[in-house]
């Protein structure tokens, strides 16, 4: 890593605004997509997807 | 009594960051006024950081009467504010976690984005933490002195639009000594402290008068 | 069964999303390993702005990125009005936060940028603002999408926000370069300088695409959650009716 | 303060006069509400059954007459009473569970907890749905589920057969019968019947 010159302090501010949003971001997606994915399996475990059987209350 | 007040602040807090709640609108209104307010004035930064305090504190006023006329018409309209009525809590402490949970939504988020938005005023570096100090300490009479007015209006039909108007001039007191604080912390003549005392002062004030005023306009707006 | 009609098509982007995401993810990982690598460590610094030129490796994708979804959002929008494709709200709803993150993302090191270029975090200068006010039409349009809950018709009149956005963005563009013009700031360092040395093209051009790869599967992902939470919510619906009509049949005790 | 050991309360309303908007609804109204005993308010669209519960719950003021509860002189009859009316008083965004923690909060003095009230309505099964998905005969059962909640001896109703099926209203009979077994009092404005027996008729106007 070449040496960052005077405004070190900048250039690691800015990378690490990058880090924060776009960490937050793909954070954000992933236990979205997460507790999508749980609730889908969870309400489709419990048989409502196919209305077929109405005897499973 | 502690728990019927915990509920209702509890409550509230989870309305505003369901979806539909608004709870960050307050905050994007406050973003888009310190925007505009440049596109008016010109990209000259000497001039904006002249009068940045002022946007700010004009900007943070304005975004906190938006979202007030919802504070109690919602709970009238579905009728939670009878049920709030029959219950153990007196009415002015059930008054008193709905202005809390209103402060915390807008005016606690709008103190802390202060120093950020300053950049868009180039507001000088030293002057950040006065700014958000003056807001984070004037917006709870905002938020006070509208839950009066909004409890006014919540019996209504159509009370929510004339709320601001009935606000606005009832703010100026707080909106002088915000900006004049403020503007201290910039430097000139005035002490800092002076106006900031006098505007926690009227924080205090605005919480006891605010609530007491809902609390009796719910009791007879049956 | 109509619900399971609908869903015909989702279902089948379901599947595809679910082959193509490791693809995409492993190129764009590629590509943004080497980019960085060549960014940090290959291209030389700057004559005039030294070793801040880092900067622009992060900023210019970014600002790419934003401009980029926001129209791939217009094309979903025009997708639901006009040839009502049932995906593409999922997909205007699913890019909104991500434009708005690069967006961000451009403004925060176009401010750690500007400061030690001119001094201050923030210049009023016509394409940092035309940024700015772009952020503001994303959150804007996101805040539409959080107060209409019911999908399809929050579809429709976010898709129409979008389209107005967009016909607006080139008149904002103009108007604030014709403000910026009125009151010439301290002299602006042009953001890209002269023609960027070939030395710096390149792993500028490999961190772009390395980032809209990153965009894209991020888009993935965040569509999938969309139907799914959709699927969640019809499937919630039916079983609210279900018991509903259980509990009329047998009168309880 | 349990309400249900304490000595028995008596709901005593002295010559009310109501006047809305000028006009005069009904004058000197009198009656006793005793604990185990249920009261049907009857009378025409518009004779002031509401007002009449408006004045009981506190919300508005009589012209003339006075309300108080004999036992407990110095608590506002509403803090003894529940009160069901046209609106159901839930949020749509929360969950049927959460409104029902609420009110039970609210109300003090906790009676069934909400997955018991809500199995008691029929909805065993609906805690964790937004009450925004429920249809409205759903919702008004989880309105009368925060009779459950929490203990109060007077339930102030206004017309609470209106908006149930024939199952719901056999349902609300139950409860109300429980409810009185148990030595609570009723008073509902009501236009048909409340499916109990030893009702009196309270009525207002012409």
């Amino acid at each position: 890593m070449s040496d960052l010159g005077p405004h070190a302090g900048f250039i690691l501010a800015s990378y690490a605004a990058v880090t924060v949003v776009l960490g937050g971001l793909i954070l954000s997606i992933l236990l979205d997509h997460r507790a999508q994915t749980r609730a889908l399996a969870e309400l489709e475990q419990r048989g409502i997807g196919r209305r077929s059987d109405r005897s499973r209350s | 009594m502690t728990r019927a007040f915990l509920a209702i602040l509890k409550r509230d807090l989870a309305l505003a960051s369901r979806a539909g709640g608004g709870g960050e609108l307050a905050l994007v209104f406050f973003l888009t006024i310190v925007v505009l307010v440049p596109f008016a004035l010109g990209p000259d930064l000497n001039l904006l950081s002249r009068i940045g305090p002022a946007i700010l504190w004009l900007g943070a006023l304005l975004s906190m009467l938006i979202g007030l006329d919802r504070l109690f018409q919602g709970d009238e309209e579905d009728g939670s504010l009878d049920l709030i009525r029959a219950s153990v809590l007196p009415l002015e402490l059930a008054v008193l976690a709905k202005g809390l949970a209103h402060w915390l939504t807008t005016g606690l988020p709008l103190a802390l984005a202060a120093p950020l938005l300053g950049l868009l005023v180039a507001l000088p570096g030293e002057a950040m933490l006065p700014v958000a100090a003056t807001l984070l300490v004037g917006t709870p009479a905002l938020s006070f002195i509208g839950a009066g007015a909004a409890a006014l209006t919540a019996g209504l039909r159509r009370g929510g639009l004339i709320l601001p108007v009935l606000v606005a001039p009832l703010t100026v007191p707080v909106l002088i000594f915000g900006v004049s604080a403020s503007n201290a912390a910039l430097g000139g003549t005035i002490p800092f402290a002076t106006p900031f005392l006098i505007l926690c002062a009227l924080s205090l004030a605005a919480i006891v008068v605010g609530t007491l005023a809902a609390a009796a306009a719910l009791r007879q707006s049956g | 069964m109509a619900s399971l009609i609908d869903l015909a098509n989702p279902t089948r982007f379901m599947r595809y999303s679910a082959v193509l995401l490791p693809w995409v993810a492993g190129i764009a990982g590629v590509l943004l390993v080497v980019g960085f690598y060549l960014a940090w460590f290959v291209a030389p610094a700057d004559y005039q702005q030294g070793e801040t030129i880092r900067i622009m490796f992060v900023h210019v994708p970014a600002a790419w990125l934003a401009m980029m979804f926001y129209t791939m959002m217009t094309l979903s929008a025009l997708g639901t009005l006009v040839w009502r494709h049932p995906l593409a709200d999922v997909a205007q709803k699913a890019a909104a936060p991500i434009g708005a993150a690069f967006a961000l993302i451009c403004l925060l090191t176009g401010a750690f940028w500007g400061k030690p270029m001119w001094g201050t975090y923030w210049v009023w200068d016509a394409r940092l603002t035309s940024m700015l006010v772009l952020l503001l039409i994303y959150l804007g349009i996101m805040a539409l999408w959080r107060t209409l809950d019911e999908p399809s018709q929050a579809g429709r009149a976010v898709a129409i926000l979008t389209l107005v956005g967009f016909v607006n963005v080139p008149i904002i563009k103009f108007s604030v370069d014709w403000w910026n013009t009125l009151h010439q700031p301290a002299s602006v360092l042009r953001l890209d300088g002269p023609t960027i040395h070939a030395s710096m093209l390149w792993p500028l051009l490999i961190l772009a695409v390395g980032f809209t790869g990153l965009a894209l599967v991020l888009h993935l992902v965040a569509m999938r959650a969309e139907i799914m939470r959709r699927r969640v919510r019809t499937l919630t619906i039916l079983e609210a009716e279900r018991l509903d009509r259980l509990s009329a049949e047998s009168a309880p005790a | 303060m349990t309400p249900s050991s304490d000595p028995i309360l008596t709901l005593e309303a002295d010559a009310l006069t109501c006047r809305r908007g000028g006009r005069l609804i009904f004058a000197d109204l009198s009656f006793r509400l005793r604990s185990g005993e249920a009261i049907a308010l009857t009378g025409r669209n518009g004779a002031g059954k509401s007002s009449l519960l408006a004045m009981l719950c506190g919300q508005l003021r009589p012209e003339a007459g006075t309300i108080r509860v004999e036992g407990a002189p110095d608590v506002a009859p509403v803090e003894l009473s529940h009160v069901v009316g046209h609106r159901d008083g839930l949020k749509t965004a929360l969950s049927a569970h959460e409104n029902l923690a609420f009110a039970q909060a609210l109300l003090g003095d906790a009676a069934l907890s909400p997955a018991e009230a809500l199995a008691k309505v029929g909805l065993p099964h609906v805690a964790a749905l937004p009450v925004g998905y429920l249809s409205a005969g759903q919702r008004r059962r989880v309105a009368l589920a925060r009779l459950l909640v929490a203990r109060r001896p007077f339930w102030l109703l206004d017309e609470p057969m209106s908006a149930l099926d024939t199952a719901a209203q056999a349902m609300l009979s139950g409860l109300m019968r429980e409810h009185l077994a148990q030595g609570g009092a009723i008073l509902a404005a009501t236009h048909g019947p409340l499916g109990l027996d030893g009702v009196r008729e309270v009525k207002i106007g012409p």
